[in-house]
């Protein structure tokens, strides 16, 4: 089996999802001759041709709306968004369109489509380019929101996006593209959408991560009795996993890289608070990304939460 | 040669009919005696549907509607066109198209009352749902565009948009991909004149609008959009180049809106009655039956016949959409996704 | 002292910042000769000439954006984009820029504008036409959030945001514009951004609304003992008056009009839950939209919380 | 006429100064020897920043960097047609228009290096920090230009951007509303033939970029981007029109860019050595440099001298960038609002 890190995982993901299904293109800007700006398409241009992998202008609004033309039209698009940070002029197509097109046409027309995109900070690039805004798609019904914490986990998630019937947001933490190896089979598997993994268990804290903060997550949990969660499918959330993991240790710190008001932590917290309440023995800690503006690289080790920040949380819920 | 001129491009404009009925036989596309008729009886039948529609909506019956008046051989002439297999875009008035398609009508009526269920498309038509935020269907035309490409299918895709709707970065962004990926494309904008209170001058400076396509490498043509041979003729050509996989044409069909903006709008706020006045005259139906009279295609009986068709066709369509059920407020929670999530299904316990 | 529709008030203040300040200016679709498609803008392009009150051609993310440019120019523009489903070819002006141009430029440059729009469902509009995704807004830090929810509030409030160094969204209930009345007085006055109202005082619970649901909490409370707030401002919200409320009911109930999944109901929650967890006797309840695409005219009052269904959760938490 | 041409437009192409330092004297814009020294002494100063830049990022002593290599008389050419007072919107590889305009050169690295202050524009100028989403400056430069006709102030507001940039939604609705709006503004388009790894003709199937400003009813203009008098001349006719209320036009600089995209990027995955060959031949600076020759302006020692000062200003600019002391990380939460919100106070505990 060979060891891949995240680039190469999700390259394969989508070289099998290819070899398999001739709907299946690519598109969006430097995706073709470039193989990405990350190299994460590298090579399938080489291998399926122009008509499949499509390098675009640069205009990602219709790079989301072409990819919903094309899945309307019965292909399974998936579009490269260079950067999370520049996903914003498209989210136009992706709220206005994408997430309603089922609803507004009663089934009659879907939008099996997936729109990838680098996320986070932390590889000392330019102003947008480490966005970690999440919780914004999964705000929007109709889409589906998937963040990968791992090659394995990429691969098996992308696959699974890729068939899904409805619109996916995947975002890839532009962080662990190349820092993390891990065993990545040849040839399908898939990890179900909506379901999150309990990546370790534990009685005294929950830790509940995704993304670019599982690693840090289980390098705070060392030495503590915790049990780690990569929750994986932000939208639609698996509720059934986070609430009894609740009732099980009654401590919950939710971890993530997004500024803290209105992060997807909010929504997890208060779905805690909600369902789960009695079980509670502490406050819901979030440990986030500060409510401030993104900072240059010079700053950016600053606003990333640390394992040291998740961990001071860990203690501090132990004190109840 | 130090400052030269390096390009040059001229603006087309095409008129076949003229308002008196006359019509240019040079450029006169071949169409049978009952092809133009059908023609002019789906021009009645859509002002027929037009003027229910206002009215019902005026009784409290219908939500706000988009008055198609003055438009009609702009959405009849482009859509007489099509093929059935073709993929069509519309914006929000584009009811004319639905009708020549053969779209249902009390399905039309149904979704001006508010209800999804009226744009679920027959299954042998492609005719996207309406599409409210301006300009935003032009991307995905130009994704279906792509797959008609990919699959080599034989088929041409059309959008329709307004002068409005030329404003709006997609119809840029969308336009630009046309261009670059040499796509079987009908770009067919219905200049009326006004977007809600702005009229063309103050919407962009820009002489024509057709113009705007050489800027993405392509054919833009200005036609008279109240001409129904020269918006067919038209269409028709660019249709066939699209699926000789010659590329775009962007077609600006010279037209006016003759009502207000929607039933919700008032359009004597902002735009004078002389220019509106200047406008019947033009009247697309008008002329074509000035033509058809003189060809002995017309007579009052005919017209008396084609429009009691036409309100037959009309009250049948409404008794129908009036018949129907309200839709279920489960309804709500089953087309979000292919299947309901665990959160939605707890939701769904409220009714 | 005249009494008010909302259309009315916010027509008021606009009047008199522009009588008072020079650089305050009008941009947007229709909001000159057509006086806007709700009549919010009318009588202000005869007043003040075209050149202060613009109608512009149909391109949301310029009106934004032109509005940025004027704001770094030294004007105060108020844009105001037709309705809230038309704001998100806007969202990357908003997001990439607005947002953060004061931090950009270390204070160089800032930008003080509002962005006005109508949101919210209940007036059988067409498609698009009944968002309510003000918490897209709170999670950028560098915007404002505002959500007024009468007559009186509307006018103080747009007075202050229009006033405010940094850009503010202004979030209008269409189905409020004409439903009620005030007493509004002539003149200047300004409400606070960033402070709650506490509407009503009461010790049983605790029922946190704004816009469009403060009159559907104000009904489902009758007859209990219950607090009112309206929070006003969302971004950054008046934590202090919420967490005192807390403190005294022990049992929150949060209505809003988005749908649930990380609607701003979900950061009101998980700042309690975080903040002042053991204050709490019961459940945190959410009674919002439910996790659907919004629905045309035919099912939308079947979608937008109703004080029954407020009225309901209060019963819930008073079991506890 | 049924079938008629109604407008006719035209692409300009302007060129001064050859290859081989030859300057077209009917064309040549009014310029002085010391105005004309000043500029090649600015080309070899930016230049000198540039390789400078370059050096430290691969040295790890600066962050992702963005070369204006071969760009040179487009950036150093319009901009020594501004004032102080006019209003300049960027992208991101314009470090020849901030140097030209007497930015300080230390916070030009300090910005590369990471830092926002280095973006703090002095008050006697008004420079708009980078801007990194491609075309999204283009709004805010029509919004100061609404600004400045507003207060009717005698400046003009011009705003850069590249061939990819043309692309982009805010693109179009930007050149729109200065059309309709007749707005003192100068697009500059520096159209150095890639994107990234996209070239030219799979961006646009338009033949040039110029043309695409007739489609918003203004003068678009190809000019040689190579050939600082061409630059020169064009943009300064083009502000004095601006400044002259006679509204906006759209200039493209047709140059190359010799370098890859930033220091992050490979080019030769994607280009052909001998396309970046052909174009060293039409160098911006070496030309300048041929003609001074012919004129008597230009020896060895002079080179010798300016290459001196402009390596002089570089060391110095690096020894103070470096010296600064690294931001606060208290500094993070200082600049989103004017005032900090209590959250972040507490929030700012944290340091
Ligand atoms: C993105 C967006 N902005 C604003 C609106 C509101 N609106 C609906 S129709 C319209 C004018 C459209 O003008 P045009 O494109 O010329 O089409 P017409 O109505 O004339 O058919 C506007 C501003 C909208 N539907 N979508
Ligand atoms: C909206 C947006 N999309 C993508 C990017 C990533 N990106 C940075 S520069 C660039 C190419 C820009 O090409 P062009 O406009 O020609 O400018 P050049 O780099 O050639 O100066 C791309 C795609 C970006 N910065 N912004
Ligand atoms: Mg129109
Ligand atoms: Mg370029």
């Amino acid at each position: 089996m060979p060891t891949l890190n995240m680039v190469q995982a999700i390259n394969l993901a989508l070289k099998e999802e290819m070899q398999r299904d001739k709907n299946v293109v690519l598109l969006g800007e430097d995706v073709g001759k470039d193989g990405g700006v990350f190299r994460v398409t590298e090579g399938l241009l080489e291998q399926f041709g122009s008509e499949r992998v499509m390098d675009t202008p640069l205009a990602e609004s219709v790079i989301a709306g072409a990819a919903i033309g094309m899945a309307l039209y019965g292909l399974k698009p998936v579009a490269e968004i260079q950067f999370m940070g520049f996903i914003y002029p498209a989210i136009d197509q992706i709220f206005s369109h994408a997430s309603r097109i089922r609803s507004r046409s009663r089934g009659r027309f879907t939008c099996p489509l997936v729109v990838r995109a680098p996320y986070g900070a932390g590889i000392k690039a330019p102003e947008l380019h480490s966005e970690s805004t999440e919780a914004l798609f999964c705000h929007m019904p109709g889409i589906k929101v998937v963040v990968p914490s791992s090659p394995y986990s990429a691969k098996g998630l992308l696959i699974s996006s890729i068939r899904d019937p409805d619109p996916v947001i995947f975002l890839e933490s532009s962080r662990l593209y190349r820092s993390i190896k891990e065993d990545v089979p040849e040839g399908e598997y898939t990890i179900p959408l909506g379901k999150a993994r309990v990546v370790q268990e534990g009685t005294d804290v929950t830790v509940i991560a995704w993304g670019s903060m599982l690693q840090r997550a289980l390098k705070a949990v060392e030495g503590v009795n915790a049990e780690v969660i990569d929750l994986m499918t932000l939208s639609p959330f698996d509720e059934e996993t986070i609430l009894k993991s609740v009732k099980k240790t009654g401590r919950i710190i939710i971890a993530h890289e997004a500024v803290k008001t209105c992060g997807f932590g909010a929504e997890l917290s208060a779905t805690i608070a909600e369902d789960a309440m009695l079980h509670l023995k502490a406050p819901i800690m979030r440990v986030t990304g500060y409510d401030v503006v993104l900072p240059l690289p010079k700053l950016e080790d600053f606003y990333i939460p640390t394992a040291a920040r998740i961990k001071k949380a860990i203690e501090e819920v132990m004190k109840y | 040669m130090p400052e030269k001129i390096i390009e040059s491009y001229n603006v087309k404009r095409i008129e076949i009919l003229d308002e008196k009925g006359n019509a240019d036989e040079s450029l006169m596309p071949s169409l049978s005696n009952e092809q133009i008729k059908k023609m002019y009886e789906l021009l009645v039948h859509s002002r027929t549907f037009d003027q229910r529609a206002l009215n019902l909506q005026r009784e409290g019956r219908l939500g706000t509607y988009a008055s198609i008046l003055g438009q009609e051989a702009s959405q009849i002439g482009s859509a007489f066109a099509l093929e059935k297999s073709d993929w069509i875009f519309p914006s929000f008035r584009e009811m004319g198209v639905y009708i020549t398609m053969g779209y249902p009508l009390y399905m039309l009526f149904q979704y001006w009352s508010g209800d999804e269920r009226g744009v679920k498309c027959p299954d042998d038509l492609n005719i996207f749902p309406v599409c409210v935020p301006v300009g935003t269907q032009i991307p995905h035309a130009i994704g279906a565009a792509m797959g008609v490409k990919y699959k080599k299918d034989k088929k041409a895709v059309v959008c329709y948009f307004g002068d409005g709707g030329t404003s709006e970065g997609d119809f840029h962004e969308g336009m630009n991909f046309a261009g670059v990926f040499k796509l079987p494309v009908v770009f067919i904008c219905q200049n009326n004149h006004w977007a809600i209170s702005v009229p063309l001058k103050k919407q962009t400076a820009s002489k024509t609008l057709a113009q705007k396509a050489f800027a993405y490498g392509f054919e833009g043509i200005q036609i008279d959009g109240n001409d129904v041979f020269a918006v067919y003729k038209t269409v028709k050509e660019a249709l066939e180049k699209a699926k000789k996989d010659n590329g775009p044409t962007f077609i600006e069909c010279f037209t006016y809106r003759m009502s207000d903006h929607t039933t919700a709008d008032d359009a004597i706020r902002y735009r004078s009655k002389e220019e509106v006045e200047a406008w019947k005259a033009k009247d697309p139906i008008q002329r074509l039956k000035l033509f058809m009279e003189k060809k002995g295609l017309w007579n009052a009986n005919y017209q008396k016949d084609i429009e009691d068709k036409a309100k037959a066709a009309v009250d049948e369509a409404v008794r129908n959409e009036e018949a129907i059920e309200h839709p279920e407020p489960k309804d709500l929670f089953k087309f979000t996704y292919e299947k309901m999530t665990s959160r939605q299904i707890r939701q769904m316990k409220d009714f």
